[in-house]
């Protein structure tokens, strides 16, 4: 992507704009308090729970960040006045998890021309402009991990029936996991020959997946892509008293590792999807405000673009991430 | 009373016929109206005066028959095509909307606008000159409807039918909601209409009027033309009475049975108050009596009714039955003490119209047959049929429809709900109102038989002469306040409008 | 008994424009037909209904076969049916009542949530699983009452009044969850509520038993008089001595009692509680209980309309996902198919016009 | 003559308990109040709330200060009333003329949706960024008059068929934006709506021009005039000889065209059409109406009320964020704020009770 390379997104030396150049001016001085506005999507399911409680736990872990969290929302038009009024109250920097990435570019961008930093996390802005530097997690990465492992567990079968029981269908990450999966089950020659879309909530991933259980009476392998969902789906795989197939879940909620490592389910492994993005963004934003180096690394600096891991968790590996995983 | 102008009939309706699935409204009907005439239509509850109106005014396509206009034959599609011949309509349901003022409820449809935009100016100039041609000039234009009384907005709904260039006005019933006031001067209008050359089609129950500006009388039965032509002059109202019911209806009020001495005060209401509605009411009523409350419509009968009965709740004062004192704005707490209420607007406040009629007559006490919640509708079927059967209700079936109901059969139903629950004060509030001559003697008789059986009844009616002859003693009320008390028999239809136009008693 | 029947049918037999009408009203209008006699006396009016499920039906067998004709496809359409059917009971009764409630699902919501707190779950676990049945009915109850209340003696119009109990349970709902899904691990709950009897799921056992007492609760006894009699005509009821205000606040109260139930079967469904449970379930309720048949002006309800209703859209669903259709394309359907649904029986019920629906296709002169 | 008139206006003369009814309907009750003529001749309809609304500027004022009160944060309301806003004064039509519309919101996206289709753009580009205008506006008509349509025509309960809508629109923005959010790269069309005219937002611009064309709409024409009639007496206005049917269909299409502008005004906003653009905004909206004072069984709207409602709610959400308040906090705040609001209003509004006699409080209405 151009962003990681284009110093006019406000890279360290840009000189279209001096939002949060490390050495601008306008930057806090080390140790003095900082304002951050974070504004995130309504906080309807475990992993954006999470989301929202790693943020302020990651502020609270800094004295000199004041964090002002706006109203969650689901509609786009609310979260710009939201933004908005950050911008009117100069805060020092926002963070921001759009609840429509191409949506909330303008009022991004906006804010970066008032000489605020804005750190974007998951879902991305359509504007390199619009953005200081990027927190995403994977998302295609997460379809390919997943469609892999499934690739590997069958083993070559080659006429496997494979599902998916997707999130929320009208979002782009959602279009990205898909994508992923689909290309990756192509290496192997599989195909997704069912697949439905619940809506990352217990009652939508239930409800999906009875009837998807219905209509196939005989599966191998099953990638749902939220575990939040995936509670849901596991009642109704249990209350069709189906076993015959294994599961992939995704996001990595702690209900989810535990029930790997207990192999007492279906559910054989789940692909990561951090929900401590807003909180590493937080940390950035703090130390693009303050206009601080990012610890450790050599180069001067927050980077542009943070990408995280989409590592898969299996019975073998759980324990190294059951630590960090969240609270559906 | 009118110069007949000459040149053939205006309108010419002949064997008319129209049925709604099942009934059959209009069996045959012949009609004909005269330039400048005022025609006037009798006939029961049911016998399809509405109906007939209804083909007339476009709202219903006859099934077969004839109209002719100016000697055409003419087929009337709609309301619009109507209006364009120059037949107006009052209808006997308030059509008015309450949201619109005065000028506005008179040319909608019609609006004087340009472009789509309303020229105000020019409409509420030429609703000013029509509210002021029908002698109502005080009423403001720009008033929204919903504030005026029901009078006023009958003269609102006059004024639309004038409002087109009109050669027939039928009125259904205008004069029901108005009291004897105003229905004086509702006649000098019909009859400054007629001495311009505007047939009137004119629709009442209430015979006396058809006597004061009537020319000539069509009489219904059963959805057929009896007699048509009479002229009134030539017609006694006995054989109207005939003709109409088919029968000889004689003595129309009951004959007052004395009250017995110490006769117990059953309804005790002492300075009762409702806040700039009316004060200081004081009322006793005792068992087997019949006290009226005469006034104007607005003179705060209604609302002094209400209040007795809860629905209102007052600031002041007392209400007692047979000692048992009724909670101020509750109700159930005098329904309890035995009271009961038939409310002055049958349709929207008395019955649920879409229910069955026997639902209607045990609303009140259905309870009284469940066993633990319970519902025995056997029961309640057989005790409403007992009432249908012996209020002479045809065909006595419980389970009608009650909207299906003719007005004074609805009205009936609303009495044997009270009978069904057993009331110790019975509360009436225009229990005639659009009642035909035949059912209003019934319900008359009906009362008194309760009232001899003991029960203490109030009665109000803008009829003053029903307020007389129905009861022992008759409150005059005007503005809230108590003018007068006197025996029913003590004083005359002129000496209370005396006393209301001078708001004191003399 | 039998000369009381016949009785009946004589005055029973109305001319017949007035038939449907007054056939509505729990009279055996046809005796015999017991499917009319449910449909709380209107065949007629829920003919277009069963024409419009059968019909799904036979799609669903043309496009699916056995895979949707089949016991377990049956069970599995049942099970999604039963929670917003036991709902959609609950919305019966207040739309009958001249009344609404948007906050079923969000109320539903909050009962699985406070039910799965986890010291509730911890007291279950201790005495007995029923503990956590019973909170969940006083919360739905507990909202019922306060929904009722602020309609009935507060005056607030009750589609503004449930609105804001919409977005205030879900609040607290989240509140109370801090935002986790709250997992059941109360096994004696898991076991009855996830589990079957007789071969039947426990959860459609419930639905048929509420909507067994809905319907009886509606058409016998003096409660749902009260019902209908408020919906018909709030003044005339309350001239007739009935304490509209109260009976209003068992209305609401009624219908939080199901979204408690409903609540209770979401949590043996899911075996978890969220306050995301019930997200814009009201919506598909109402269109259920309208498409039944039931007015939106109150005064005339239908339990096995609303039941129709509901088994309408769960089939839907059901051969929608059979085919594997994307839901933008299901969703297109779904809108043409509630149209068509209330066309076809609308087609096959002649209900009277009734002044409050205004901009309806009402033929000149109500 | 004289004699007559005298003794009228005893009769006309409401006594003083009615005199709040009286003075709330346009009897000159206080000429000259410019305020009290905007709000549809209803000061008193009105006071409740712009009481709430100066509560709230305060409770504003009081916690965040300069903050809040602003040019620039008014500037912020302002905005975020806008889109919203204008949906609501098409709301308030259908609402006043006795209906309902359900699927403003997801019209709208669907009219961002189209405008924003590729080749809407390229050919935008080609010739004028007005094109993209003309194509929401058009999305927002047709399915305005398609809503119009099945409810006077089709005979569908307003409820359902524009909840069909609600449900169709949505699937179908899906499926043409392929579940992408489609990138405005029109430059023109940017520029002008993302932009300001004389240091005001154009959104702003826009929001105002619909408000006074909706005041003057539906105070001054014929058409506004005959929606109220409608509204409050079908059989009557169908007898005064107004085509009930075709007016509906109109109602539904200027609810749709202002759906549409609200596309228009968020593609300006968010430089974005998607599908989930407006979910959720028709509860917004009708809640917006109600509280305004228009009745949600129509025959009377105010537009200055639904302004003033429109204002209270985005007053409130900045308020919020102003004062960093957990999300579920605010949501059980909102909920309460929305009962309390209309309990002041209604305080205020001694609406006059259709009939003579019920004093109460509606009970179970809708
Ligand atoms: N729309 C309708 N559908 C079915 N029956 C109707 C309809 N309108 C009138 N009827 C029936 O037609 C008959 C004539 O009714 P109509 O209203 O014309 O009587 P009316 O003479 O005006 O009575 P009233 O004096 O009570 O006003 C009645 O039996 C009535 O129930
Ligand atoms: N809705 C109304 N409320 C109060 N007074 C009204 C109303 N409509 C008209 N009036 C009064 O009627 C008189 C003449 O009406 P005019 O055509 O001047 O209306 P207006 O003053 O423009 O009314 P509005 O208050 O509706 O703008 C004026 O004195 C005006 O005060
Ligand atoms: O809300 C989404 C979450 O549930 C999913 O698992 O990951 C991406 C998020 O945006
Ligand atoms: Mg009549
Ligand atoms: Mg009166």
């Amino acid at each position: 992507t151009p962003g990681e390379t284009d110093p006019a997104a406000g890279g360290s030396g840009g000189a279209s704009s001096d939002a949060g150049t490390p050495a601008s001016p306008e930057a806090a001085k080390p140790g003095e308090k900082v304002t951050i506005g974070f504004s995130g999507p309504a906080a309807d399911h475990g992993w954006m729970g999470a989301i929202n409680s790693a943020a302020l736990k990651s502020a609270k872990g800094f004295s000199d960040v004041e964090l002002v969290v706006a109203e969650g929302t689901n509609d786009a038009s609310l979260q710009i006045s939201q933004i908005e009024t950050f911008i009117n109250n100069k805060v020092d920097a926002i963070v921001m998890l759009p609840t429509d990435g191409a949506a909330l570019t303008d009022v991004a961008i906006k804010a970066m021309q008032a000489g605020i930093p804005v750190v974007n996390v998951d879902r991305e802005f359509s504007s390199n402009f619009a953005a200081r530097t990027t927190v995403l997690g994977d998302n295609y990465g997460m379809g390919v991990s997943a469609g892999t492992y499934i690739c590997n567990e069958l083993g070559g079968k080659k006429d496997a029936v494979v599902a998916e029981i997707a999130g929320i269908d009208s979002l782009p990450l959602t279009q990205d996991r898909s994508r992923g999966f689909k290309e990756a089950l192509g290496d192997c020659g599989l195909t997704v020959s069912n697949r439905v879309a619940a809506d990352f909530t217990v009652q939508g991933g239930e409800a999906a997946t009875s009837q998807l259980l219905a209509s196939a009476p005989k599966l191998d392998a099953v990638w749902n892509h939220d575990d939040d969902q995936g509670i849901g789906v596991l009642a109704a795989i249990t209350a069709a008293n189906r076993n015959e197939f294994f599961m992939v879940g995704g996001a990595g909620s702690k209900n989810a590792m535990e029930s790997i490592k207990a192999g007492d389910s279906v559910l054989r492994a789940t692909v990561i999807y951090p929900s401590t993005q807003a909180a590493d963004g937080i940390a950035m934003a703090r130390l693009i405000a303050l206009g601080l180096p990012a610890t450790d690394f050599v180069t001067q600096g927050v980077p542009n673009r943070v990408v995280l891991d989409a590592p898969v968790v299996t019975k073998e590996n759980v324990d190294t991430y059951i630590g960090a995983a969240f609270d559906s | 009373m009118t110069n007949v102008v000459n040149g053939g009939p205006l309108l010419t309706v002949r064997s008319l016929t129209k049925g709604f699935s099942g009934v059959q409204a209009l069996k045959g009907v012949d009609l004909e109206v005269l330039p400048g005439e005022v025609h006037c239509v009798l006939g029961q509850n049911g016998a399809g005066k509405s109906t007939l109106i209804k083909t007339l005014s476009g709202t219903h396509q006859p099934d077969s028959g004839e109209i002719h206009w100016h000697g055409e034959p003419i087929s009337i599609a709609n309301p619009v095509a109507a209006l364009g011949l120059g037949i107006a309509t009052m209808y006997q349901e308030l059509d008015v909307v309450d949201g619109l003022s005065v000028a506005e409820n008179i040319f909608l449809g019609h609006e004087h606008a340009k472009a789509g935009v309303i020229d105000r100016r020019m409409t509420n100039r030429r609703a000013r000159e029509l509210m002021a041609r029908l002698g109502h000039g005080n009423i403001s234009a720009t008033a929204e409807v919903g504030t005026l009384s029901a009078a006023n907005k009958q003269i609102v709904s006059m004024a639309r039918a004038l409002s087109h260039d009109t050669k027939l006005i039928i009125m259904d019933e205008p004069s029901a909601v108005l009291d004897s006031d105003e229905v004086k001067n509702l006649f000098r209008v019909v009859t400054d209409l007629s001495a311009a050359g505007i047939a009137v089609i004119y629709i009442s129950h209430r015979l006396e009027e058809i006597h004061q500006i009537g020319d000539r009388i069509t009489v219904l039965k059963d959805g057929r033309t009896v007699a048509t032509n009479l002229p009134v002059d030539a017609t006694p109202t006995a054989e109207l009475i005939k003709l109409m019911t088919g029968r000889d209806v004689a003595n129309v009020f009951p004959a007052a049975t004395p009250l017995e001495d110490g006769a117990p005060v059953v309804l005790d209401v002492r300075e009762l108050a409702l806040p700039g509605v009316f004060e200081d009411v004081n009322l006793q009523v005792h068992a087997g009596e019949i006290v009226g409350l005469a006034g104007l419509v607005g003179s705060g009968r209604s609302e002094i009714l209400e209040t007795i009965y809860g629905a209102r709740k007052s600031s002041k004062g007392s209400v007692t039955v047979s000692g048992v004192a009724v909670k101020p704005g509750s109700v159930g707490s005098a329904v309890e003490a035995g009271m009961g209420l038939s409310p002055e607007e049958r349709k929207s406040q008395g019955l649920i119209l879409d229910e069955p009629i026997y639902r209607n007559v045990t609303l009140a006490s259905f309870v009284r047959w469940a066993k633990g919640g319970r519902l025995n509708e056997k029961a309640e079927r057989a005790v409403a049929r007992e009432q249908l059967v012996s209020l002479e209700l045809r065909p006595a079936d419980p389970d009608r429809v009650t909207r299906t109901l003719s007005g004074g059969n609805q009205q009936k139903i609303l009495l044997a709900r009270w009978l069904v629950h057993g009331t110790k004060v019975l509360l009436l509030d225009e229990p005639t109102r659009g009642v035909d001559v035949g059912a209003r003697a019934e319900i008359y008789a009906l009362v008194r038989q309760l009232a001899d059986d003991g029960t203490a009844v109030v009665v109000v009616s803008s009829e003053i002469d029903e307020v007389l002859g129905l009861s022992d003693r008759v409150l005059v009320i005007a503005g809230g306040r108590v003018l007068h008390t006197s025996p029913a028999d003590a004083i005359d239809e002129h000496g209370v409008l005396d006393m209301v136009m001078k708001g004191s008693a003399a | 008994m039998s000369e009381n029947d016949s009785a009946v049918e004589t005055v029973d037999a109305p001319p017949p424009a007035a038939a449907g009408v007054a056939g509505s009203h729990g009279g055996p209008a046809k005796p015999g037909s017991v499917f009319s006699r449910l449909s709380g006396g209107s065949m007629t009016r829920s003919i277009g209904l069963v024409i419009a499920l059968l019909g799904l039906v036979l799609i669903g067998f043309l496009t699916a076969g056995d895979r949707f004709v089949s016991v377990g496809n049956l069970l599995v359409i049942l099970r999604l049916a039963s929670v917003i059917g036991v709902i959609s009971i609950g919305m019966t009764f207040v739309i009958t009542g001249g009344g609404i409630d948007l906050s079923v699902g969000s109320v539903m919501g909050l009962s699985t949530v406070v039910a799965t707190l986890s010291w509730v779950q911890a007291f279950a676990k201790d005495s007995h699983w029923i503990v956590m049945v019973l909170v969940a009915l006083l919360v739905g109850v507990a909202a019922g009452f306060i929904n009722g209340f602020v309609v009935a003696y507060g005056g607030v119009v009750a589609f503004i009044a449930t609105m804001a109990m919409l977005v205030g349970a879900r609040g607290l709902a989240e509140l109370l969850a801090n935002r986790t899904t709250q997992i059941v691990n109360v096994n004696g709950f898991k076991a009855v509520f996830a589990g079957s009897l007789l071969g039947i799921p426990v959860l459609i056992w419930i639905f048929a038993l509420v909507v067994a007492g809905g319907w009886f609760l509606l058409n016998r006894t003096t409660f749902g008089r009260r019902t209908v009699a408020i919906g018909g005509n709030v003044d005339a009821s309350r001239l007739a001595g009935i304490n509209v205000k109260r009976h209003t606040m068992y209305l609401y109260a009624l219908t939080g009692l199901t979204a408690g139930i409903a609540g209770v079967m979401m949590l043996g469904r899911t075996t978890a509680g969220t306050s995301t449970h019930g997200t814009l379930i009201e919506l598909d309720a109402i269109a259920a209980v309208v498409v039944g048949g039931t007015l939106l002006v109150g005064g005339r309800g239908s339990i096995m309309g609303t039941v129709l209703g509901v088994l309408i859209f769960s089939t839907l669903s059901n051969v929608f996902t059979q085919n594997n259709m994307s839901t933008s394309v299901q969703a297109i359907a779904k809108g043409a198919i509630i149209v068509g649904a209330v066309m076809l029986q609308q087609r096959f019920a002649n209900r009277p016009t009734k002044k409050a629906v205004p901009p309806a296709p009402a033929p000149a002169g109500a």
